[in-house]
């Protein structure tokens, strides 16, 4: 797709930039739309009806008015904070989460990068959320931000273990770590889908599933923000478009673990009747609308479940999911060599 | 189940007439009437003794009587068990307001027994934290005082508004 | 000058500049986040090489995991709660005379090196030759290595465990 | 092996934090996320209730400032302030008043349930109990608007009687509340009641044993909730409480040791289904006619005197020690408040748990910190 770009344009680096730019024209629109759809899920699961006037039709532009106002508001940095690394962390948060949109197939005709190491890149480059979530909390120079902080490296550090062995289920099953050819590999009719083609690949997704919801930091493993506890965990300082680019991450975030799951478990961009509306742009649309199935039982876990308490989140983490994760693995792979 | 005046007979054959005082002619419900130096004995009596057994401190409240120039204690106990309950008061002069502090027998009059001292101003000897509790820990004065004048300034700040 | 040079130099500098800042910040927790742009560098100097595989391990390791263990040691041994985590500096001589000497060996090396530039040509992807090195030929070293650090592990459970057991 | 040196993290919570209810201030020693010592610090609510009401003259003046001790349950202030004075002055009632009391008690009872039991999910992390909760607590505070024209201070039961009669439709629409309330109850049971992870979060934390309950003098749910069956409403009937058939919900331990936060929890889940057995029986049994005052003096003059009486509120035993001088203005007037009690009880039950336990248990206290500095 470079190559086709750079026939347009008049520098090469140029192309790669717009190469580089384009999973932004899904990113932000998504963002928007999901804040809104999350406002919309929690308020039907309320009996209330969320926004309604912004824009007509319910509310629909309530997040880009939000936004609007964000970008105006007064850039509050406390004056005992840490000033470099407070301004800093919010960009490195969101370019954390949109470097691992490079190896994301989009659809048979868009990958960012064609990496043979894709799946292995996206658990790498996802740790520097992470770093900025630490940056963040310590610049701060807040004690529940700092308490923030701690909790979420604690929780993303230990919930890597069940995501990577997990993916390294798939990658077992399949034998490449290029999520391209996994994709590729889905391809005919929704039988075709891994989650389907063996059972403890159903299992991996589960386990995958939940602890790609705490690596995220949603409910019920939202301990990092814990409104309740934690006032606003590492985020309590800021304020405006910094705050929003942290909003922008969390989002990101979500986006980037629910596709990874269809790539990796429901048939990335193939349409699940076969070849009937496939092709190169229906991929997008298949692609995307599994991502948004995913995030939406995200919400609908949110806005249903308490929250764990943080030895109990380690507890689900190192006591269950881990050991069953590793022997979800074994059991993969003795399928895979039989069958 | 016991009325006042039977738990006063029980009390003054303990302690002794100078210790404890019926006040029949009160309205409404009698009280008894102990010295501040022995209220920590006699409570404490009142939660042990079988016969008795109270307890529940529903209440405690400082009160001041301008016209004796007198601050007082008044102390509400319950028995969940015997289904009694008895008013107690201590009255301290107002120039050296000390009383025991029952907080070893009651732990609820930990936070009572602060808000008096904040309120009105009695000290109570052998309480582990005596701090104001409502006021801010400077403040000057106590407000329940029927003297209490406002100060007018905190902190640089007006006070009286 | 074409792109390759571009980011090559780029990195490189990146790379350079964030190690002097790791070497030269007065306060530990600048220094350990300037650490991060150095490995960042480094694997996007990887990744120059075509040593796809090297490039996302770097990050895994260094980024996701020592990195993270270092800001949190820095975190919880030092006063948490204000900005000012500094250092001094501290044995000059001996640290000055260590580097020279380092760096003495490494500008030797340099020379004495015989540079071959390799022609340019389409470079496969590392992953398949890195897996069947390590599950063939070098199998006893992995599990060796995989051994170590689950004695490691265990350890360090250990430790934990003790400390809980006490209080 | 060398000794790990760690230090102790002192750290405020409040007065401005979302779980703290109000303008609390807990100072919190942590070790870790092991919370050493927790130190409450109370009095950013202050507004002299006691001293406005010794400069009030007349009695009936005092209601408002009762209103504002416990806002979210005014009603059950005004009803333990009015039979306070009522007793010194020995009047009776009428007896439709007391049943409308009591409809209008009970209510509040079931209003400050909601609202006690929705924000305490909220602490858990479960937001959309709390909504529901406040969705039915609507209908309550719609029944109050009808009654007096206020939503949540109302000001309506006073001294002798009550500020005016209840609408004609009144009774109709208490039953179709009572109607459509216990259903709902069972939805608050399955969406958060007995969720796993709700049940983990608040069982065996914050026990408070019965024994030191009563050492501390606690009340209300919060007694209750440690297996002590004590209820004002029972133990020491007021108003016409011993008239109506319901049992006192005490804490068993069900899902772990008595007296945990989820014993607390439960106890006013459960107490909501006893308001509303209350509820049926006063509005089948009230006189459709009747008056509304007594024969109350427009000023209001006790003789000499003094007295504690004490009501059941949703909270606790809510006392007022109330003197008089004899004048029209009270000598001194003391609100015993539940909650100012119940949250003295936190240290002793906080040591040794988490951060997130702390919100826990300072949810299922209840507290409402209008009450506690008054």
């Amino acid at each position: 797709m470079v190559e086709t770009l750079e026939q347009f344009l008049p520098h090469p680096l140029l192309a790669i930039i717009m190469h580089a730019a384009l999973p932004m024209v899904i990113v932000f629109p998504y963002v928007l739309f999901a804040v809104w759809l999350e406002r919309k899920v929690s308020a039907h699961m309320q009996d209330r009806l969320g926004p309604m006037r912004t824009g007509g039709w319910h509310g629909w532009s309530q997040t880009i008015a939000d936004m609007i106002k964000m970008i105006q508001k007064e850039d509050i940095v406390p004056s005992r904070s840490d000033k470099f690394l407070f301004k800093f962390a919010p960009f490195l948060a969101f370019m954390g989460a949109y470097a691992a949109f490079a190896v994301i197939p989009f659809s048979s005709e868009y990958i960012g990068a064609h990496l043979d190491v894709g799946a292995f890149y996206i658990l790498a480059v996802t740790s520097v959320v992470t770093l900025s979530i630490l940056m963040a909390g310590w610049a701060s120079n807040n004690k529940w931000s700092l308490l923030g902080a701690m909790r979420t490296s604690a929780q993303i550090v230990s919930y890597e273990v069940p995501t990577v062995v997990a993916v390294l289920s798939v990658i077992v099953a399949t034998g490449t770590l290029n999520l391209m050819t996994i994709s590729e590999m889905q391809t005919g009719t929704i039988f075709n889908w891994l989650i389907f083609s063996n059972p403890f690949l159903l299992i991996a997704f589960v386990l995958y599933f939940i602890s790609s919801l705490a690596e995220v930091n949603r409910t019920p493993f939202d301990l990092p923000e814990s409104e309740s506890e934690l006032v606003g965990g590492f985020q309590t300082e800021y304020s405006g478009m910094r705050w929003g680019m942290f909003m922008l991450t969390e989002y990101a975030d979500m986006l980037l673990v629910s596709l990874l799951g269809s790539v990796l478990f429901f048939g990335a961009w193939n349409s699940p009747f076969g070849d009937f509306m496939s092709g190169p742009v229906w991929g997008v649309f298949w692609m995307v609308s599994k991502g948004m199935f995913f995030i939406f039982v995200m919400m609908w876990l949110r806005w249903t479940l308490p929250r764990l308490r943080v030895d109990q989140l380690m507890d689900v983490c190192w006591k269950y999911l881990i050991p069953i994760a590793f022997i979800n693995l074994v059991l993969v792979a003795l399928w895979e060599m039989l069958f | 189940m016991k009325n006042p005046e039977e738990i006063y007979a029980i009390l003054k054959e303990k302690f002794g007439e100078e210790k404890v005082e019926l006040k029949e002619d009160a309205k409404v419900v009698p009280w008894i009437v102990a010295a501040p130096d022995s209220i920590k004995e006699v409570t404490k009596f009142l939660r042990d003794d079988d016969g008795l057994d109270f307890d529940y401190l529903m209440c405690l409240s400082g009160v001041h009587y301008p016209k004796d120039n007198s601050l007082g204690v008044t102390y509400h106990v319950n028995s969940t068990r015997k289904k009694h309950s008895l008013t107690l008061k201590c009255i301290v002069p107002e120039d050296n307001p000390h009383v025991q502090s029952i907080e070893s027998v009651w732990k609820t009059a930990n936070w009572h027994e602060r808000e008096v001292y904040d309120m009105v101003g009695i000290m109570f000897d052998g309480h582990p934290d005596m701090r104001r509790i409502l006021c801010p820990d400077d403040w000057e004065g106590h407000p329940l005082r029927k003297d209490y004048k406002v100060q007018e300034y905190y902190r640089g700040m007006k006070v009286p508004y | 000058m074409d792109l390759y040079a571009i980011f090559f130099y780029f990195f490189g500098l990146l790379t350079v500049a964030s190690a002097f800042v790791v070497v030269f910040a007065r306060n530990i927790v600048h220094s350990a986040f300037a650490l991060m742009f150095t490995f960042f560098g480094v694997a996007a100097l990887y990744v120059l090489l075509y040593a796809d595989f090297i490039a996302v391990t770097q990050l895994l390791v260094y980024v996701g995991g020592i990195l993270v263990l270092i800001i949190f040691g820095v975190m919880l041994t030092t006063k948490v709660f204000s900005v000012e985590v500094k250092t001094g500096t501290l044995n000059v001589l001996p640290a000055t005379l260590f580097t020279a000497i380092i760096a003495g060996m490494l500008i030797f090396v340099f020379y004495v090196t015989d540079w071959n530039i390799i022609p340019d040509q389409e470079w496969d992807t590392t992953v398949y030759g890195i897996g069947a090195l390590l599950v063939n030929d070098f199998i006893l070293p992995m599990q060796v290595a995989g051994v170590l650090l689950l004695v490691a592990m265990i350890g360090a459970v250990m430790m934990a465990a003790r400390e809980r057991s006490k209080s | 092996m060398p000794e790990l040196r760690t230090e102790e993290m002192t750290i405020n919570m409040g007065p401005q934090h979302p779980s703290t209810h109000g303008v609390l201030r807990v100072e919190l020693v942590l070790d870790g996320e092991i919370v050493v010592d927790a130190i409450p610090h109370i009095g950013y609510l202050h507004r002299c209730f006691e001293k406005h009401s010794e400069s009030m003259n007349d009695y009936q003046q005092v209601i408002p400032y009762v209103d504002r001790m416990d806002y979210v349950a005014a009603m059950s202030n005004e009803l333990g302030y009015a039979i306070a004075v009522e007793r010194m002055l020995e009047i009776e009632v009428p007896e439709r008043v007391e049943y409308i009391r009591v409809i209008m008690a009970e209510l509040q009872r079931i209003a400050s349930h909601l609202l006690a039991i929705g924000t305490y999910g909220l602490d858990i992390g479960a937001f959309t109990p709390f909504l529901h909760c406040f969705r039915d607590r609507e209908r309550i505070l719609e029944i109050f608007e009808s009654a007096c024209g206020a939503r949540l201070l109302y000001n309506y039961i006073w001294v002798g009687g009550l500020s005016h009669d209840v609408p004609s439709n009144f009774k109709d629409k208490v039953r179709d509340f009572i109607n459509y309330f216990p259903p709902k109850i069972k939805g608050y049971n399955d969406l958060l009641t007995y969720n796993k992870i709700f049940i983990d979060r608040t069982a065996d934390v914050g026990v408070l044993p019965p024994e030191v309950a009563l050492n501390y003098a606690a009340s209300g749910p919060v007694l209750r909730g440690s297996g002590v069956d004590w209820d004002l409403r029972r133990n020491d009937p007021y108003s016409i409480y011993d008239r109506f058939e319901f049992d006192v919900v005490v804490g068993k331990g069900e899902m772990g040791t008595v007296g945990d936060c989820w014993d607390r929890y439960i106890v006013r889940v459960r107490e909501m289904e006893q308001s509303v057995r209350i509820i049926e029986q006063a509005v089948e049994q009230m006189p459709d006619e009747g008056d509304v005052k007594a024969a109350v003096p427009k000023r209001i003059r006790p003789p000499e005197a003094e007295i504690y009486a004490r009501t059941e509120t949703p909270r606790g035993e809510l006392g007022y020690y109330i003197i008089s001088d004899g004048s029209m203005s009270p000598f001194r007037v003391k609100g015993r408040s539940p909650c100012f009690v119940n949250l003295s009880v936190l240290p002793a039950i906080s040591r040794g748990s988490m951060i997130a336990d702390i919100v826990a248990i300072i949810g299922s206290i209840d507290i409402v910190l209008g009450e506690i500095d008054r």
